[in-house]
């Protein structure tokens, strides 16, 4: 029994491991999809039907790229720096509830991988790591462009992650809990966060683009500015590893977006669909199913949003990013736990 | 800024609602090696040096077009028509060799412009094509001068 | 199975400590000093501990020591002042002195410390999970917790002021 | 103009200065780090650097350099026959070439004393509006990319190649156009040319509009770009500012009207102008005179004149293929112009035209050779470039990218 | 690592080695560091436009930073106060890397035959390939990237260790 | 006061008299005339301060060389420009090649700096006075004064070219 789920777990952090990678892979192909769709144009269509094996072809190429170390930087912390980017960006996830439970015979298969009480916190743990990747290879590199880059990548992200956490506090006030798995076993059917909680959202929304470095909070890496940023001086699968950890950040965001706000793998009707099965294992197993698929819908449905907003808008300024983070962002977060906390004490008033 | 405008969101909303307009709409590109886009009829492309109707080359190596050109990539020797070559020159000059480098040329169309008679052209439908080495592009006559129309050709 | 993660983690904890100290780079430094937090956390992580684990590495590694990285990357010194410093012979003394006493302190302090052992049949493994430290914290702690907050709020205001004096404005 | 923003703080500005004065003094300063902008960074799309001094992210003070393609234009006019001198023209300005095709003809027809038909003159004014269309439409698109926003750029873009598609109907080239020669045009608008221009009329405005609508009143774009770069009426003219960028400071000075030439005086049209000099306003007066331009075409487009399209000047205008091969008169002004023998009259004529980024001003000194004795270029690219470092200072680095494709400064004509 | 791109149309694809695949890789995924200093960069702007696409062969990438490029497509007048900027550009670009010429100027000088031009890049860079033009419509760039495909194609992966090409290098006194 | 090339030379002649303001004639509708090296600056100021006048845009500024004319080879053309009353005037200052020197304009517009740095490059002007007077589109390590008549267009390192046919 034991063994059997310790093997499932093992299986399924590798399954979960290899979908993230290979959404990451493909993200890079669906932006330059997407952008084309945006500017009129047609993308990728060379490499394989539709352009489709445009990934394989980048990472092929990455990979037999001559590795590039530059004379005046720091080896062993240049080598680090995408290490620990992938690294981190690998880890956050594991505590993400994919979807419910799955039977079969007598064991239940949770689809997660650890279910920690503290799973928001360990998310916000891990993602807050994520800087020291971009932070210490661009130091690593000597080139001023990267350190500039390091810099705005370290300060926009504890900036950002102050609202953020700040933002999370009102969801958690609802929720009672830390757990993302029963946060989103609470938002049954179409009973979503995101009712409650509109500017919560907007204030994780926004910081999350802030987290994972994209526009308009592309200041790290910005082209017209920094040339490539704190990944200017890196080349071959080092910059491949760079640019993965940032479509698996953007996935694992989208993820959390879906599991706090947007009911996670829960949609409309699933308890009627559940009873209109006979056999109540066979009915919690096609929600399930059918709740893994919807999961992953909204997930990508956050990653099209990504890009969508990356073509469409100018970045900010430095200046006015910190301005944003701090002047704007913190106390609407702090107003929006006020409001919650108060909202949940009228509510409790009225019904008790 | 009005107070819509300092909420940041509607401006990003309508932004966002032009680029998802774009996303469906139809595409502008033209899949080149596939298909060409057209091209104007006096688009100044590759030179060609042009045959009479009789298929008698027309150069008469004036030298009118070396001068006119201001890259000075025009280059040619004169000779005298020997006789027997009426068909082959139409003049009693003509070209012995002809050579125009290719990559100094910048397609400005001052020697079409410059030639008398009508022998030089830069033909719309044809562009020079990128090679692998240097000398490839010095194009003698051999290349410039229009294939002869054969019978069987016609 | 514990007690040798706790032993690894130890040494591991002691071994990154001593990096932090010995390595030139200060970069370096901070990085082991990251590792020595990590191996803190996992020790919270071994009491059952799990939310001060994670503000742990939140708050110390997550946050702290990138402002440190920070502010080393900025100022980008290193190698100058370790060279003065190591030819320095009153310095050498003063850190002489200065870590014997601190060993003395230490002795002092640990000499008649008595190890508690818990009471298997008292002793609650949720002790340390956000719910039980939530209800600590606002019963049993409530005024320490508010005076910590008020302190807080004290100094954050002191740094927003000493931030807005550096523009050369007077607002104050 | 609207300009409701806030007002750029000169008095800061000032102090800024002054500080930074004193912290330049001080060279123990280790604060200042350097950063070598370009002369291949993305931000500087032609080639130029600038040795930037920065305090963290502002900019303490800026070197630039220039030179990087210096290509000699004044010293190989001296030795080309004047109608050789076109194609070099083509590659000052190459976002607008037709204009400076357009306005070394003037200059040489004002030399010779040539005026040039109605008909001629008005297809110059369509073909060097587009031009100038084309020139801003690059100018604030780039502004655009350079800001992050990538998108508007291509879709301007696509409007960029329907006015190619008009530039090769016209003469056969798409950006380096050599349009035009010493006495009117090489030929006549082609039916297809008058069709394709009407449809662009039709076409453009919306894609302009919607252009406009992305960036112009987004609140990052504003924040941006509102008090970035910004200078004063007084210095622009001091150094030297002519076109959008000193109509951005408020000063209306335009040479379509102040000097009209080619029937300008003809048509109605509005000048612009900004009140501050930033590269918000700079952004406005060019979008502004685009929509002007538009309507300069539209005008001329209505009111196309019938006619010849070149100047009765045998002596410099080749004659007709036709008549080349027929008429020994015709042949032998044909070999005259093109071996270059004809003798310009001896003279001095400066003569200029509101370029893409300002006056664009020709200065010919003949000495009654084959060639120009001297052609000097008023580039207003290389005038105004170096008022960027005053530009700069005290704004961030962004800013300072802002600037610089705000500018438009084109490295063809910058260095010449 | 690079899986054999499986359903690849093409009889006989596989089996084709391992270096095929890797040239195939290597050929789809051509990022350019687009060296525009005039006329010609302008002309690129085109080409990366919606109607040419240069994304269609996947590189619509530009990496501004040399040590991302594959290839350097130089556009533009270089003059002699350029050249040793392009050479120090081409020197930090990672292998395998490939150089493109652009136009009149950067492949011959085109008209400006003056003091201040340096006559043709190959005088600084090895060039692979030469697109001809002034500047070249962005069908003849798209041209040049084919080329430039195909070379990839057809590479081996040991060339850029031969003897050859480390004579070829050493020729233009870059390493 | 109506601006007119008569009044305005009439003007200038009577403040800076017949012997530093001569050669005055009017090629293509701008006044053009001549003074020295003494005067230019004076001059340019005058011009820029009068009420009247408020010439107050420096256009451009070209040099010349005129091989020919011994003892003023070199010939500096300033165009000024009075945005208020549109009217433009050029003004010509003759310098040996020998002793290529005039006052840097700088200290009265900004734009001159580059335009006198230019000059510098391609003729080998000497402004005194100017804050940087180093060559601005050439190598520094250049040695000669590219737009010199006596110096040639052609990159002698080009190989390709063949005389025959090129009359230049």
């Amino acid at each position: 029994m034991d063994s059997v789920l310790l093997i499932y777990k093992g299986i399924y952090i590798l399954a979960i491991f290899g979908i993230s990678l290979l959404i990451a892979t493909y993200s890079t192909y669906f932006e330059r999809k997407i952008a084309a769709f945006i500017q009129d144009r047609v993308g990728p269509n060379r490499a394989g039907p539709m352009g489709l094996l445009q990934p394989l072809a980048d990472a092929g190429k990455l990979f037999f790229k001559e590795e590039f170390i530059p004379a005046k930087a720091n080896k062993g912390l240049f080598i680090l720096g995408p290490g620990i980017a992938m690294l981190v960006a690998a880890m956050s996830s594991a505590v993400i509830p994919f979807g419910d439970t799955l039977i079969i015979g007598e064991t239940s298969f949770d689809l997660i991988a650890i279910d920690v009480n503290i799973g928001i916190l360990y998310i916000f743990g891990v993602v807050s790591l994520g800087v020291y990747g971009l932070m210490i290879g661009g130091w690593a590199s000597n080139n001023k462009f990267s350190l500039l880059g390091a810099i705005r990548a370290a300060s926009q992200n504890i900036s950002y992650e102050l609202a953020m956490g700040l933002s999370l506090i009102a969801v958690l006030m609802l929720s009672g809990s830390l757990s993302l798995k029963v946060i989103a076993e609470q938002q049954t059917g179409f009973n979503w966060n995101i009712w409650y909680q509109p500017l919560g959202f907007l204030i994780f929304l926004i910081c999350a683009f802030a987290e994972t470095n994209r526009t308009p909070f592309d200041l790290p890496e910005s082209e017209a500015e920094l040339i490539g940023g704190y990944h200017t001086e890196y080349s071959s699968m080092k910059l491949g590893m760079y640019l993965f950890a940032e479509y698996i950040n953007i996935f694992v965001v989208s993820a959390v977006m879906s599991t706090l706000y947007f009911g996670a793998y829960n949609f409309p009707f699933m308890e009627n669909l559940r009873n209109a099965f006979d056999d109540p294992v066979l009915g919690n197993n096609v929600v399930t199913i059918i709740g893994v698929a919807v999961m992953f819908a909204k997930i990508f449905a956050f990653i099209f949003f990504f890009m969508w907003v990356r073509w469409t808008l100018p970045r900010f300024r430095y200046d006015q990013l910190m301005k944003l983070g701090w002047n704007i962002l913190i106390p609407l977060a702090i107003l929006n736990i006020l409001l919650t906390g108060g909202g949940i004490l009228l509510y409790e008033h009225f019904t008790k | 800024m009005t107070l819509s405008e300092r909420m940041y969101l509607p401006a990003i909303a309508q932004g966002l609602g032009i680029t998802l307009k774009h996303f469906f709409k139809k595409k502008a590109t033209i899949n080149y090696p596939e298909e060409t886009r057209q091209r104007s009829d006096v688009w100044r492309g590759l030179h060609v040096l042009k045959r009479d109707e009789n298929g008698a080359e027309r150069c008469t190596a004036c030298g009118l077009c070396a001068v006119a050109c201001p890259a000075e990539a025009i280059t040619m020797t004169a000779g005298e028509r020997k006789k027997g070559e009426e068909h082959l020159y139409r003049e009693e000059k003509y070209a012995v060799t002809y050579e125009i480098n290719m990559l100094r040329c910048i397609f400005c169309g001052l020697c079409e412009e410059a030639c008398p008679k009508a022998a030089i052209f830069l033909q719309d439908d044809k562009l020079a094509p990128a090679r692998y080495e240097r000398d490839e592009f010095i194009y003698g006559k051999d290349r410039l001068v229009e294939p002869l129309k054969t019978t069987e050709t016609k | 199975m514990t007690e040798s993660l706790f032993f690894f983690f130890a040494s591991l904890t002691l071994l990154c400590a001593i990096m932090v100290v010995i390595s030139k780079n200060p970069v370096y430094s901070v990085i082991f000093l990251i590792l020595t937090f990590f191996s803190i956390s996992a020790h919270y992580i071994l009491l059952n501990a799990q939310f001060l684990a994670a503000v742990n590495i939140i708050v110390y590694a997550g946050a702290i020591m990138v402002l440190f990285l920070f502010v080393l990357m900025f100022i980008n010194t290193g190698k100058n002042v370790e060279s003065t410093l190591k030819k320095n012979v009153l310095a050498k003394i003063a850190g002489t002195v200065a870590g014997g006493l601190l060993f003395i302190v230490v002795v002092a302090a640990l000499k008649d410390v008595a190890l508690g052992h818990p009471d298997p049949a008292t002793y609650d493994s949720q002790v340390g999970m956000v719910e039980n430290l939530g209800k600590v914290l606002f019963t049993k702690y409530m005024l320490p917790f508010q005076l910590v907050a008020v302190l807080f709020l004290v100094s954050m205001v002191g740094a927003v002021m000493i931030g807005k004096r550096e523009t050369g404005e007077q607002n104050f | 103009m609207a300009t409701d923003n806030k007002t750029a703080d000169t008095d800061q500005l000032q102090e800024f200065r002054d500080n930074r004065d004193l912290k330049l003094q001080d060279k123990k300063n280790e604060n200042l780090t350097t950063l070598n902008l370009g002369p291949t960074h993305p931000a500087t799309h032609g080639i130029f650097q600038n040795i930037l001094q920065m305090d963290g992210e502002v900019i303490m003070d800026a070197v630039p350099t220039i030179g990087y393609i210096h290509r000699a234009f004044e010293k190989i006019a001296e030795r080309r026959p004047f109608y050789q001198i076109t194609p070099l023209t083509d590659r000052m300005n190459y976002c607008s070439s037709p204009i400076n095709n357009m306005g070394y003809h003037m200059t040489v027809e004002k030399l010779l004393g040539i005026t040039i038909p109605k008909r001629a003159q008005y297809i110059r004014v369509i073909m060097m509006e587009l031009a100038r269309i084309s020139d801003h439409l690059i100018c604030n698109s780039i502004l655009g990319v350079d800001s992050g926003a990538f998108t508007g750029f291509l879709y301007v873009m696509q409007e960029r190649e329907h006015i190619y598609d008009i530039y090769e109907e016209v003469c056969g080239a798409r950006l380096t156009t050599n349009m035009g020669r010493i006495g009117g045009m090489e030929r006549d608008l082609s039916p297809k040319a008058l069709h394709l221009i009407g449809e662009f009329l039709k076409r453009f405005p919306k894609v302009w509009a919607e252009f406009e609508k992305m960036l112009t009143r987004n609140r990052i774009f504003i924040d941006r770009t509102v008090g970035v770069g910004a200078i004063s009426a007084e210095r622009a003219l001091s150094y030297g500012f002519t076109g959008p960028n000193l109509r951005a400071t408020g000063i209306d000075y335009d040479v379509r009207v102040m000097n009209p030439y080619s029937s300008y005086d003809d048509f109605e049209f509005e000048i612009p102008v900004g009140s501050k000099g930033d590269t918000y306003d700079r952004y406005l007066v060019r979008n502004e005179e685009v929509w002007q331009s538009l309507k300069i075409i539209e005008q001329a487009y209505k009111n196309l004149p019938e006619g010849s399209y070149h100047a009765d000047a045998p002596h410099y205008y080749l004659p007709p293929k036709q008549e080349v091969y027929t008429s020994m008169e015709a042949l032998i002004y044909h070999f005259k112009i093109v071996m270059g023998e004809i003798d310009a009259p001896k003279g001095e004529v400066y003569h200029s035209v509101e370029g893409g980024n300002g006056e664009l001003g020709f200065y010919l000194v003949s000495d009654g050779g084959r060639t120009p004795y001297r052609l000097h270029f008023r580039r207003p690219c290389f005038i105004y470039y170096q008022a960027y470092t005053e530009m700069i200072v005290g704004g961030q680095l962004a800013d300072a990218i802002l600037t610089l494709s705000s500018l438009n400064v084109i490295a063809g004509e910058l260095d010449a | 690592m690079a899986e054999a791109p499986e359903g690849y149309s093409g009889a006989g694809f596989f089996a084709t080695s391992f270096e095929k695949v890797i040239g195939l890789a290597r050929a789809n995924s051509l990022w350019p560091l687009p060296f525009a200093t005039s006329c010609c960069g302008i002309e690129f702007m085109a080409t990366m436009g919606a109607t040419y696409d240069i994304s269609r062969f996947g590189s619509e990438r530009p990496s501004f930073s040399p040590r991302q490029a594959d290839i350097l497509l130089v556009m533009g007048t270089i003059a002699k106060k350029m050249g040793p900027v392009v050479k120090q550009v081409y020197e930090q670009m990672a292998e395998p890397k490939w150089v493109v010429a652009v136009g009149a100027c950067a492949t011959s000088g085109g008209i400006f035959d003056t003091y201040s031009v340096l006559q043709g890049i190959d005088r600084v860079v090895p060039v692979d390939v030469y697109v001809p033009g002034c500047p070249p419509r962005p069908e003849q760039i798209l041209d040049g990237l084919m080329r430039v495909q195909d070379l990839a194609k057809n590479e081996s992966l040991r060339r850029r260790h031969s003897p050859e090409y480390q004579a070829l290098l050493a020729s233009y006194n870059i390493k | 006061m109506e601006l007119t090339n008569e009044n305005v030379l009439g003007k200038l002649i009577a403040q800076f008299g017949e012997e530093n303001i001569f050669d005055a004639y009017d090629p293509d509708g701008i006044m053009t005339f001549t003074t020295n090296r003494e005067n230019i600056i004076a001059l340019i100021q005058y011009l820029y301060d009068d009420k009247d006048l408020q010439v107050q845009f420096l256009t451009t500024m070209a040099g010349i060389h005129f091989p020919d004319h011994k003892g003023r080879e070199l010939c500096m053309m300033y165009q000024l420009h009075s945005l208020r009353h549109n009217y433009r005037l050029r003004i010509k200052v003759f310098v040996p090649i020998a002793d290529p020197v005039l006052p840097t304009l700088t200290n009265i517009y900004a734009t001159a700096n580059w335009m006198e740095r230019e000059a510098y490059d391609f003729y080998g002007f000497i402004f005194t006075g100017h804050p940087n007077l180093i060559r601005i589109l050439n190598i520094e390590e250049m040695e000669y004064h590219p737009m010199l008549k006596q110096y040639p267009l052609e990159d002698q390192t080009r190989e390709d070219k063949i005389d025959t046919y090129f009359g230049r």
